[in-house]
């Protein structure tokens, strides 16, 4: 089997795949030749310039990489072509077996207006708005009128924060749906956007589903993902603690999605994006036609494979798994690490990592795609490894994912562990009361709270070692005369790790 | 304050001064000197640029990510990025002194300049934006340190810059 | 807390502490200044010269170390004086708390004869054979007579294998008496010895229990541990094959645990170990005092983290878990990974470990006390690390444990993990068909079976970058006359990893 | 068989011969010479002794875990031990010649030495005890490779040993 991807996904499908004694083929670009995904599988193809557009997203070299290495079947993993119809239709016409749902289901649940009106067919509540691209300002402005403001402006063919502007008032209306559709433009290929109400402190929910090629479909409850920053999830869990303190509602989101999954003949995995507000009402957002990065959460609380489970029914296997057999245990959390500076606003760290040390022992999971002394490449995203950790409360996950964190060292480049570390202690996040917007709130006041220790000690030691190690190996007594071979070591303590 | 350190054999005498948040250490060779230490670490290297320190009772480590300068060290979860300088030459070099003299600026990583917002002799005042270069799709504008003009600028937009590349001058 | 242990179980229990926020104490003897759990560890404390008589096992050493680092409790970990009703009597004078039960009932279940009797008079199984230990050779003699052979010499003191004989025939039984009494003098200071009737391919399967200074106590099911090498368990898992088949035995055999244990007043954590015949008969042996290496594998299946309710209950806080609530999900394994050679006789084999990479991702966890530049000292127990996978069945993971036996490597000293990767391919044991021979009966062909691998490009390349690496970073193309510098390299392949 | 190896940017061809169940390789700096390959390997040096391999699109690591001889190097799963040799001095010495002249019996691991189970002069026969050395509390009892008499003891009981010393010869 092909796995079309790269980084970290990759690793974890081609881990998947050696359990199920299939044989792996990597693909990568030319920036790619040294990444861990092309070490660990057991064939690997170039397919191109570092440029995505020339490699990781060409249908026609992946499509010939399958095509010499005589795969049956490709995982596309998540980005790249994994919600592409297009590449979905040419594997099909390719007989080559695509890892997810039809090339037909992609294109209607790739559309958020399209898969918005699926969802209202099948009764499941949306958030009001725009049922499709809006054709100009004046539109706009009569629509965004009629909800309220504050609005959302969204781009109808993407996610993850592109093309996503927020609107207070009427006077940013015109230069926000400016920027958003050239930013679609620039990121979809189509500048189509549309128009949402805004819910207050909104909580990201999002339902796992799973469904065979026979009919069966069924769902593998919420992970909440309400921890973003530029609208990018960096920490999700299950169970949700919204959830937790209201039983109810994952069978009533449960039942919405998989309401909407049927309607569209969903296929493989799957996940239905809703936002809730603080009292329990949800709302349905958009389906993301793949793998989620953040499925092992689910794998730790529901205890199935959901990669395997992706493979055997895309082999045709029936899902034996009846809705009722699906249990969740304990709670699991995921931070995604970062090659990224989260005192510059996020901005990526690429480089070369001088030391990578994974945390490990019990309830711990890395999903990992670095190593010392590799280079983090420029060109894509800048996802170094998932760390994941589940115990059996949600607070004693959170102790544990602090163990993890401290054991997680990486050096050379920079990168968010440091925030999590403080996220961690924050009293909101503690409390599990979340909402979209709680890791912005938090940063206002971040680097204030990181920016002291009073460690002398800790630092005297860092300092002396510093020197011993570029070269003053040796540092001579004093001379005769009482004066020594001296030298000043000055140490400004970085903000944050 | 002084330490006594000993790095896998080797000992050092340590003086450490506290200047509010900031601190400066003297280190010296002790083999000779009788002993003034206030306090004993214990220093093996067990991987390469890896330190575990016994300070006291007190366990941690030191990891030394490479010898750039300024050195990027780990001692247990924080990070320090340490100079170092001969005592002759430590006069004057204070962070406050940063925003005073022509200013580089330079790039913060490997990208390309998509855009170049002032001119030649433009005034320019703090936190100005200057000059925006693109990285893994994602804009980051440099700013100005300081009030001044624009002296030189070496960037030019579609350019790919390398880290660190000096981009234009403010004095 | 002070941790008085080394390796990969102090590294266990400082993670342990490391939830909890509890600050935790590392001991090291000379020779593991540069162990892993110093480095772990918030505080370090050296305790004596390399011999584990002088340092480890120093009840005065290990005290004082707690006094100047005012520790609160001791975790003994298991091996050195976990087991010590002694070293548990001091710590209760010295007002410090030990994690386990009380002296007494250390002294009590730490002698098989006299926990033996508890089992008796528990109503519990346990294995024909004398009571007490043997007086000299005609008793014996006698004893086995009756009993019928083959018997079984074993050691009063302790476990582990050291002090046991299988005995097939009365003129073999003299000799055996006496190798076996002056094998357990050596090891646990007492060289008396006792009878029993062996069992023909006995499984071994043991009962974890719990119990708080309330008078609650619960078994947390079985745990298999038929395979070994020299009466060493060297595989273990949960739930047993032989559970699995029939599975009221899970129920009685952890009735009986849980009746012994309460007849010995036990608190905190303990395991009960009995021998089971392939019909599903079981035997009462003997009680482990302690966490036990593979604890691992019951956390997995039943989510439970022993080691911070070990801590919990000797905090006195009560066990909240009734046994009603113990419930078990899918299947983990575990291999213990020594630095020994399977092919000298599972001999030792310390030194330098020159690479050495872990695995991680899915159902993966490691616990370990190595790192690559570490030399495994020759004082002490060569394990280097556990590693246990869980999955929602017994065949997948086994099909995880051969993907995470493939991610981890060890170069520079001889480790068992070739010999895992192997066993995990046998049918008898992929059948679940375990009994304490299986492990001997399997080496008799392992080395034949390991001896080839037709695989020459791979080697051809290995040569290649041996030479290169070795120095020649740049051969010469042919010379004028068409002589070339050539070298000649030869590959023996090693007959396993 | 012919293979091209291109280890970071450098070219070698190989020459393999089979001989049964062990091979011979011939090795060559390829850079002025026509491609005469069967097959083409990529090599990139990941990490410090850790090298990825495309062998056509068959992708395995190989990792050098040190410089001593033979080396040890591990292909995928497998273990192999390397020796190097020069062209001209590769006759004769061959593993069958192994257990031909004076045999030095030496350590396999640090240890202690406790027991001699021979004196010098002494016949022995092939697999026959001669020493009993003891670390990590086990016993480990060395074998006379061949028949022959001890002709020299140079270990002492109870002394301690290191790795890889001789300890006694049979010639």
């Amino acid at each position: 089997m092909l796995v079309a991807n790269r980084g970290e996904i990759a690793v974890r499908v081609i881990r998947a795949l050696r359990e199920m004694n299939v044989a792996s083929v990597a693909i990568f670009s030319e920036a790619d030749r040294r990444a861990l995904h092309v070490q660990m599988a057991d064939e690997a193809v170039p397919v191109g310039p570092a440029a995505s557009s020339e490699s990781y997203l060409s249908i026609p070299r992946i499509l010939h990489a399958a095509k010499i290495t005589a795969a049956e079947a490709i995982h596309p993993g998540y980005g790249f072509l994994s919600e592409n119809a297009e590449f979905a239709s040419a594997c099909e016409r390719a007989h080559i077996k695509f890892i997810g749902p039809s090339s037909q289901t992609i294109e209607q649940m790739g559309s958020k207006t399209a898969a918005r009106r699926v969802a209202i067919a099948a009764g499941a509540p949306v958030v009001p708005g725009t049922q499709q691209g809006i054709r100009d300002y004046d539109e706009a402005r009569r629509t965004a009128a009629g909800i309220g403001y504050p609005v959302l402006l969204k781009a109808a063919a993407g996610g993850g924060g592109k093309g996503m502007r927020r609107v207070d008032r009427e006077s940013e209306l015109e230069s926000a749906m400016r920027g958003a559709s050239s930013e679609a433009e620039r990121a979809f290929g189509s500048g189509e956007v549309y128009l949402e109400k805004l819910v207050d402190r909104p909580r990201h929910i999002e339902i796992q589903v799973l469904g065979d090629e026979h009919g069966h479909l069924i769902h593998l409850g919420e992970r909440e993902c309400s921890i973003q920053r530029r609208h990018q999830k960096v920490v999700e869990e299950s169970p949700s603690p919204l959830v937790s303190e209201r039983p109810e509602l994952r069978h009533r989101i449960g039942e919405a999605a998989v309401r909407i999954a049927r309607a569209a003949n969903y296929t493989n995995a799957g996940t239905l994006e809703f936002l809730a507000d603080q009292p329990g009402n949800f709302y349905f957002l958009e389906m993301n036609t793949r793998l989620q990065v953040e499925h092992p959460v689910t794998e730790w609380v529901t205890g199935l494979d959901l990669v395997q489970w992706q493979i055997r029914i895309a082999a045709g296997e029936r899902l034996t798994l009846a809705q009722s057999d699906i249990a969740w245990r304990g709670s699991a959390l995921e931070c995604r690490v970062y090659a990224e500076d989260p005192l510059n606003n996020f901005f990526p760290s690429p480089g070369v990592i001088a030391q990578y040390t994974e945390p490990a022992g019990p309830g711990v999971r890395v999903d990992g795609g670095a190593y010392a002394g590799w280079t983090v490449p420029i060109e894509y995203d800048p996802l170094l490894a998932k760390l994941t950790v589940w115990a059996d409360s949600r607070g004693a996950a959170i102790e544990r994912m602090r163990r993890a964190l401290a054991e997680f060292h990486v050096s050379g480049i920079t990168t968010n562990l440091g925030l999590f570390a403080r996220l961690l202690e924050d009293e909101s996040f503690r409390a599990g009361n979340l909402h979209t917007g709680l890791l912005d709130e938090f940063m206002r006041t971040f680097a204030e709270r990181s920016a002291t220790s009073d460690d002398h000690d800790e630092a005297a030691v860092a300092a002396v070692l510093a020197a011993v190690s570029a070269g003053q190996k040796k540092i001579d007594g004093p001379t005769a005369n009482g004066s020594a071979n001296r030298w000043r070591s000055e140490a400004r303590q970085g903000l944050f790790r | 304050m002084k330490l006594r350190v000993e790095v896998d054999g080797e000992e050092y005498l340590l003086d450490l001064n506290r200047q509010g948040s900031e601190a400066t250490y003297q280190l010296r060779g002790v083999s000779n000197e009788s002993g003034q230490a206030s306090g004993l670490a214990s220093v093996v290297e067990t991987q390469a640029g890896v330190y575990s320190v016994l300070l006291g009772n007190r366990s941690f480590e030191v990891r030394i990510a490479n010898g750039r300068e300024p050195a990027e060290v780990w001692a247990g979860q924080h990070r320090y990025l340490i100079s170092q300088a001969d005592a002759r030459d430590s006069a004057g070099k204070r962070k406050g002194a940063a925003a005073v003299g022509p200013q580089e600026i330079r790039a913060q990583m490997p990208g390309k300049v998509i855009g170049i917002l002032v001119a030649p002799g433009q005034h320019v005042e703090a936190g100005q934006g200057l000059i925006i270069v693109e990285a893994m799709k994602m804009q980051n504008e440099m700013r100005s340190p300081k009030d001044g003009v624009v002296s030189k600028i070496k960037a030019v937009a579609g350019a790919t810059v390398a880290q660190g590349e000096v981009l234009m001058t403010v004095e």
